[in-house]
């Protein structure tokens, strides 16, 4: 790594002389290491879906999640170290309620977003701080309109169709991509948002994982909520069924 | 003063219909009242059920007896809103010095206690009549009384609450064998100490109206504490 | 106490005839125009009807200065969020603004204050914050010393959608019948109508105003 | 001791809670009195809390708007720690005494009384906290002139039948509105009824 | 004990109450406002500025009257011979407790009047009648009462049936079945009468049970006692016993 023994890495309040700041770019590696998180924005609603790495088998399961509910209305998955994430979780929570409690309704996605990535962002100024070794995903339903954001370590922030965080973005990405996400309802959303998991997820580096997939649309009636367990066992299904079907044609193309 | 003149003349409507400032007591009196009486290895203490405000009763089954521990039973009667905060602290306390000390505190510990946290309330104080009951170290009965602002007092047989000045001297007389000539002086037994605080919550419940429904008896020996239960009228 | 200040407590009260309705593109206000100083009209084409944002206005009773204070910092408030969010506050939201300030300092303020406007979500919107703090939602409310004359008119006369050209009527029939047995309001009955477009408002003045039974 | 604080503005009158088999039922009706001036006909005062808890209120509305605020944000907390635990109605019911105690403490009191109603592991509870903090546990309440007026009713229909079942108890709730319309002069004939 | 007769006592002493409270000295600025809470620093009355208890119970053909001896003002005792209990009949006796001043002027006014009757009438007075010569008497004075709460204990003249009634201070007559109390503690008379008195006693159990109760309950209040006189009347005689009591 080019930033390493410069001295310009040290602190998240410096510069390097050619305009990066090596703190946010670890934090962002730090990212990068974790499983991966996708969300995906259909025609009547939002799907997250998360690859959540077990490392190992002595753990208890569904511990950890790494989806989280900010508001009745607003989700959020995350990436990255997990407790970096929960302080981000709590924040958002804070923000939400301050605002309901100042004006009496919802807080709209577009302001949290705005809040909680200016908060993420003022870690990455200071030398007494560091930043946030996550990236999140916060996904609502507002007036039958899908609204979903990512902000990353640095503070950045966009609105996507479909996002992709952590270890497989790039093959997620390329997954996202060929869905018609406009298109389609949350309840196909779900299925692919499995398999795309499922067919990015490394079996080689990393055994096991859990699978979280949550929804919040017009079928949660805008509340943010983990998908019931028989269309988490459906899409799984067809996850894995979809892995099959790919292991095949591999073989065959050979 | 502006904000008081305005107040006054503004309610809309107001000349009628106004509402105006309220005054506001900060004090119930939910009446019900304690007896406790302690032998040489046993105290036993009794409450009525009645929680009542005035001329409404609230409800017909409120135990005004609290358990501190498997030696010490507090009775509490008076501004209920007062019993309800006393005891939950009381009982924190309780559970603070089990952690502290590895052992339940002893009744004239907790007496001692009870007695610091009313006066703790000195200018605001809390509007109960408190009769602790429990086992010495000794394991020997005894009584604490207190007032609204924690002077404690220890005794063998203590009537407290609305109908506290009913039973007082009955027990003097019944128990402590006041004014009596020519009477073997014997400790007292379980047996006769239910039976006599039987008889005097009965006449407590003829006379006073805040004291009736029925009785919770609360016998502590050595072997735990005991619960018994009797009907009083219910007018 | 210096010898002015009883002119300037009662100059500062304003006893009022107030009133809102909604209708299925917007609402309607509307107000009296006294000011009193005891018996005496200090003003008497005062405008209570007071701009909260551009499609939400407040009727203010109460207090003068206290409401004024209330409705300039409530302004001041959705303007910061206007300029923060990019979007227009809704009419609900002003409403809630209203009732936490009026509810934390309900022990130093006389205000009561209904408010209406226009938004996106919920169209044409009618809340009531009267003193003491709470908030509801009315498609009818009245408000101020004058609306006491008149609960009977307006729960007589009311009917469910009404077009605007009838609420305004309506309101300012109300208005009148208030301010011919209340002596504290009186003077012009001023109307806002707030639709999507904007607000638009009138000043119905003493020789228009209609007439009822005066005997 | 006795001094004077702010008065209630809008008030609710009687909440009236009953036990009855497997459940528990609170009715109020929703007029929202400004003295004597029935000004607010459309106040419900009776709010679904979660799945296992019903609180109805009494007393100024506005005291009841803001503390209604502060459990609902409770309850949203609550659902997004999302570990399947909720709001409990004795954990509701004892901190609503904690709180208007501490008010009633600071001579600073929330003008109203609560009845709060639920399911907690199994048992129907049915409790209520006046504005000094006063609570207790009964198996029917009436706040207000509830109390004189309804709370014998109940009391009366329970004795002839300690198992009603959830009609029986509705109808009989709705009966006590009925004869509190007739003799309380803050009442109203809309109801709302959990 | 019937209903209408325990709410016949509520009443007597709900209006003596009102009174007290409309009369009271005001020598202590206590903390008044407090409504029910803070009578524990009651205000002074004037009914029990003197101190003393009474108390007059039925039996078997025989009632019994009693009374504490002491007389003092306020706190401070003057006199522990100090008579509050009057024969007005040869079966009857009428005791005084309240303001010391009052029990004196109210027998001399009383007797004047009894006397009157039993010239008029040539016969002695039934303790009934005279209960309700006692409460005209006090009525006349509603709104400046005399500060004595009337205790009659007696046996009818005709047929000796025994008659027991107290009033309060402006005369409305409670004629119970059993016993009545009066003065500075009668809190503590209920409670010791409530369980101690039974039906048909004879009069040596009556006077055992009226001296236990009387005594009892003067030692819990700091203005009664000092001594303790008890009169039993029956048929063909009446005993007067003196008791002897704690001094403190």
């Amino acid at each position: 790594m080019s930033s390493i023994g410069t001295g310009y890495d040290l602190s998240a309040s410096q510069f390097s002389p050619d305009g990066r700041v090596f703190q946010v770019e670890y934090a962002q590696k730090a990212v990068e290491n974790s499983g991966t998180i996708i969300g995906l924005r259909g025609k009547d609603g939002v799907v997250l879906a998360v690859e959540k790495l077990v490392t190992s088998k002595l753990y208890e399961p569904g511990a950890n999640t790494r989806i989280f509910n900010i508001d009745r209305h607003v989700g959020m998955a995350v990436s990255g170290l997990i407790s970096d994430a929960r302080q981000i979780v709590e924040t958002a929570k804070i923000e939400a309620s301050n605002y309901r409690a100042q004006y009496g309704t919802a807080i709209p996605l577009k302001y949290l977003n705005d809040r909680v990535s200016m908060y993420m962002h003022a870690y990455t100024l200071y030398s007494a701080v560091r930043p946030f070794g996550c990236s999140v995903i916060a996904g609502s339903y507002e007036v039958d309109t899908p609204v979903m954001y990512m902000i990353d370590p640095s503070g950045v922030s966009y609105g996507y169709y479909g996002c992709a965080v952590g270890k497989a973005k790039q093959a997620a990405k390329t997954e996202i991509e060929k869905l018609k996400l406009q298109d389609l309802s949350c309840r196909e959303l779900v299925k692919e948002a499995a398999r795309i998991i499922y067919v990015v997820h490394d079996e080689l580096k990393d055994k096991q994982f859990e699978l979280e997939l949550s929804w919040v649309g017009a079928v949660t009636d805008g509340l943010h909520e983990r998908v019931p367990a028989d269309v988490y066992q459906e899409a799984e299904k067809f996850a894995k069924a979809a892995m099959a079907d790919d292991s095949d044609s591999d073989t065959e193309d050979m | 003063m502006v904000s008081t003149m305005q107040s006054v003349c503004d309610v809309p409507a107001i000349h009628n219909a106004g509402p105006k400032a309220a005054s506001f007591n900060p004090y119930a009196d939910n009446g019900g009242s304690i007896v406790a009486i302690a032998g040489n290895d046993f105290a036993i203490i009794a409450s009525d059920t009645r929680l009542s405000s005035g001329f409404s009763v609230y409800t017909r089954e409120q135990s005004k007896l609290f358990k501190l521990s498997d030696t010490t039973v507090l009775g509490a009667t008076g501004c209920w809103c007062d019993t309800l905060t006393l005891t939950r602290i009381l009982e924190a306390r309780m559970q603070m010095y089990l952690h502290e000390h590895q052992k339940c505190m002893s009744t004239a510990a907790v007496a001692q206690m009870l007695s610091t946290m009313m006066y703790y309330k000195r200018f605001f104080p809390y509007y109960i009549s408190n009769i602790l009951a429990g086992l010495d170290d000794e394991g020997k009965g005894c009584i604490y009384s207190y007032d609204v602002i924690g002077h404690c007092e220890k005794a063998k047989f203590r009537a407290g609450g609305s109908a506290g000045a009913l039973l007082q001297p009955l027990l003097d007389n019944q128990i402590g064998l006041k004014n009596m000539e020519n009477v073997d002086v014997q400790t007292i037994n379980v047996e006769k100490a239910l039976a006599v605080i039987k008889d005097v919550f009965i006449s407590a419940a003829e006379r006073d109206i805040y004291t009736g429904d029925s009785i919770l008896i609360k016998v502590i020996t050595k072997d735990g504490i005991r619960d018994e239960n009797f009907p009083l009228r219910r007018d | 106490m210096g010898p002015n200040i009883t002119t300037f407590v009662m100059f500062g009260f304003v006893q009022t005839s107030i009133m809102a309705v909604e209708f299925d593109k917007g609402v309607v206000v509307g107000a009296d125009s006294r000011t009193t100083t005891g018996a005496y009209i200090a003003n008497r084409v005062t405008d209570k009807l007071t701009k909260v944002t551009d499609k939400i206005y407040c009727c203010r009773s109460g207090s003068a200065a206290d409401t004024q204070a209330i409705a300039d910092i409530v302004s001041y408030h959705l303007d910061f969020y206007e300029n923060e969010t990019g979007e227009p506050p809704r009419v609900e939201m002003a409403a809630n603004v209203f009732r936490e300030l009026c509810y934390n300092y309900r022990d130093s303020l006389t205000a009561g204050i209904i408010v209406a406007g226009w938004d996106k979500r919920k169209g044409g919107q009618v809340y009531t914050v009267p003193i003491g703090g709470m908030c509801v939602r009315q498609s009818i409310s009245i408000g101020g010393s004058g609306s006491t004359y008149v609960y009977g008119f307006v729960d007589a006369n009311y009917k469910v959608g009404m077009k605007k050209e009838e609420c305004l009527s309506f309101v300012t029939n109300t208005l009148a019948l208030a301010m011919s047995r209340d002596g504290s309001s009186g003077g012009v009955v001023r109307l806002g109508c707030i639709t999507e477009a904007g607000v638009d408002r009138h000043v119905i003045t003493g020789g228009d105003l209609p007439r009822f039974y005066e005997g | 001791m006795c001094t004077f604080s702010r008065a209630p503005i809008t008030t609710g009158t009687s909440v009236l809670g009953i036990k009855f088999d497997g459940g528990v039922a609170i009715a109020a009706d929703i007029l929202g009195s400004y003295g004597s001036l029935a000004r607010f006909r459309d106040c419900p005062r009776i709010i679904k809390v979660n799945k296992n808890i019903i609180l109805g209120a009494g007393g100024d509305y506005a005291d009841y708007q803001y503390l209604k605020d502060i459990i609902e944000q409770k309850i949203i907390d609550d659902e997004c720690q999302d570990d399947g635990f909720h709001l409990k109605p004795k954990s509701l019911h004892c901190w609503l005494t904690r709180v208007l105690y501490n008010r009633r403490s600071k001579f600073d009191p929330f003008w109203t009384n609560f009845i709060v109603g639920g399911i907690q592991d199994g048992e129907t509870f049915l409790g209520t906290v006046d504005k000094l903090g006063t609570a207790y546990e009964d198996m029917h309440i009436a706040t207000g002139y509830g109390a004189y007026i309804a709370l014998p009713l109940m009391r009366d229909a329970l004795e002839k039948n300690p198992d009603l079942d959830m009609r029986q108890a509705q109808e009989l709730l709705v009966k006590c509105l009925e004869v509190l319309y007739y003799r309380d002069a803050r009442s109203f004939p809309k109801v709302s009824l959990i | 004990m019937p209903d209408s007769e325990m709410v016949n006592h509520k009443i007597s002493s709900v209006t003596n109450k009102n009174c007290v409270r409309d009369i009271c000295l005001a020598s202590h600025d206590v903390i008044t406002d407090a409504g029910p809470l803070l009578t524990i620093s009651e205000k002074i009355s004037i009914l029990s500025y003197n101190g003393g208890a009474m108390v007059a119970m039925k039996g078997k053909e025989c009632v019994a009257i009693a009374a504490d001896k002491r007389f003092g003002i306020q706190a401070q005792t003057l006199s522990t011979n100090f008579e509050k209990m009057f024969q007005m009949g040869p079966r009857m006796y009428l005791g005084l407790p309240g303001l010391a001043t009052d029990t004196q002027t109210c027998h001399s006014k009383l007797r004047f009047r009894l006397n009157l009757y039993e010239l008029k009438e040539n016969r002695h007075i039934h303790p009934k009648t005279f209960a309700a010569m006692v409460s005209n008497f006090l009525y006349e004075r509603r709104f400046g009462p005399y500060f004595v709460e009337p205790v009659i204990a007696g046996l009818d003249p005709v047929n000796f049936t025994p008659y027991v009634c107290n009033m309060d201070l402006i005369g409305c007559i409670n004629e119970p079945e059993d016993f009545v109390v009066g003065g500075t503690c009668s809190e503590q008379l209920y409670g010791m009468c409530e369980v101690l008195w039974e039906p048909d006693l004879s009069p040596d159990d009556l006077f055992e049970k009226i001296s236990q109760a009387l005594v009892n309950a003067c030692d819990r209040d700091a203005i009664s006692g000092w001594g303790a006189v008890v009169h039993i009347i029956e048929r063909d005689k009446i005993t007067t016993r003196h008791l002897k009591t704690r001094m403190d």
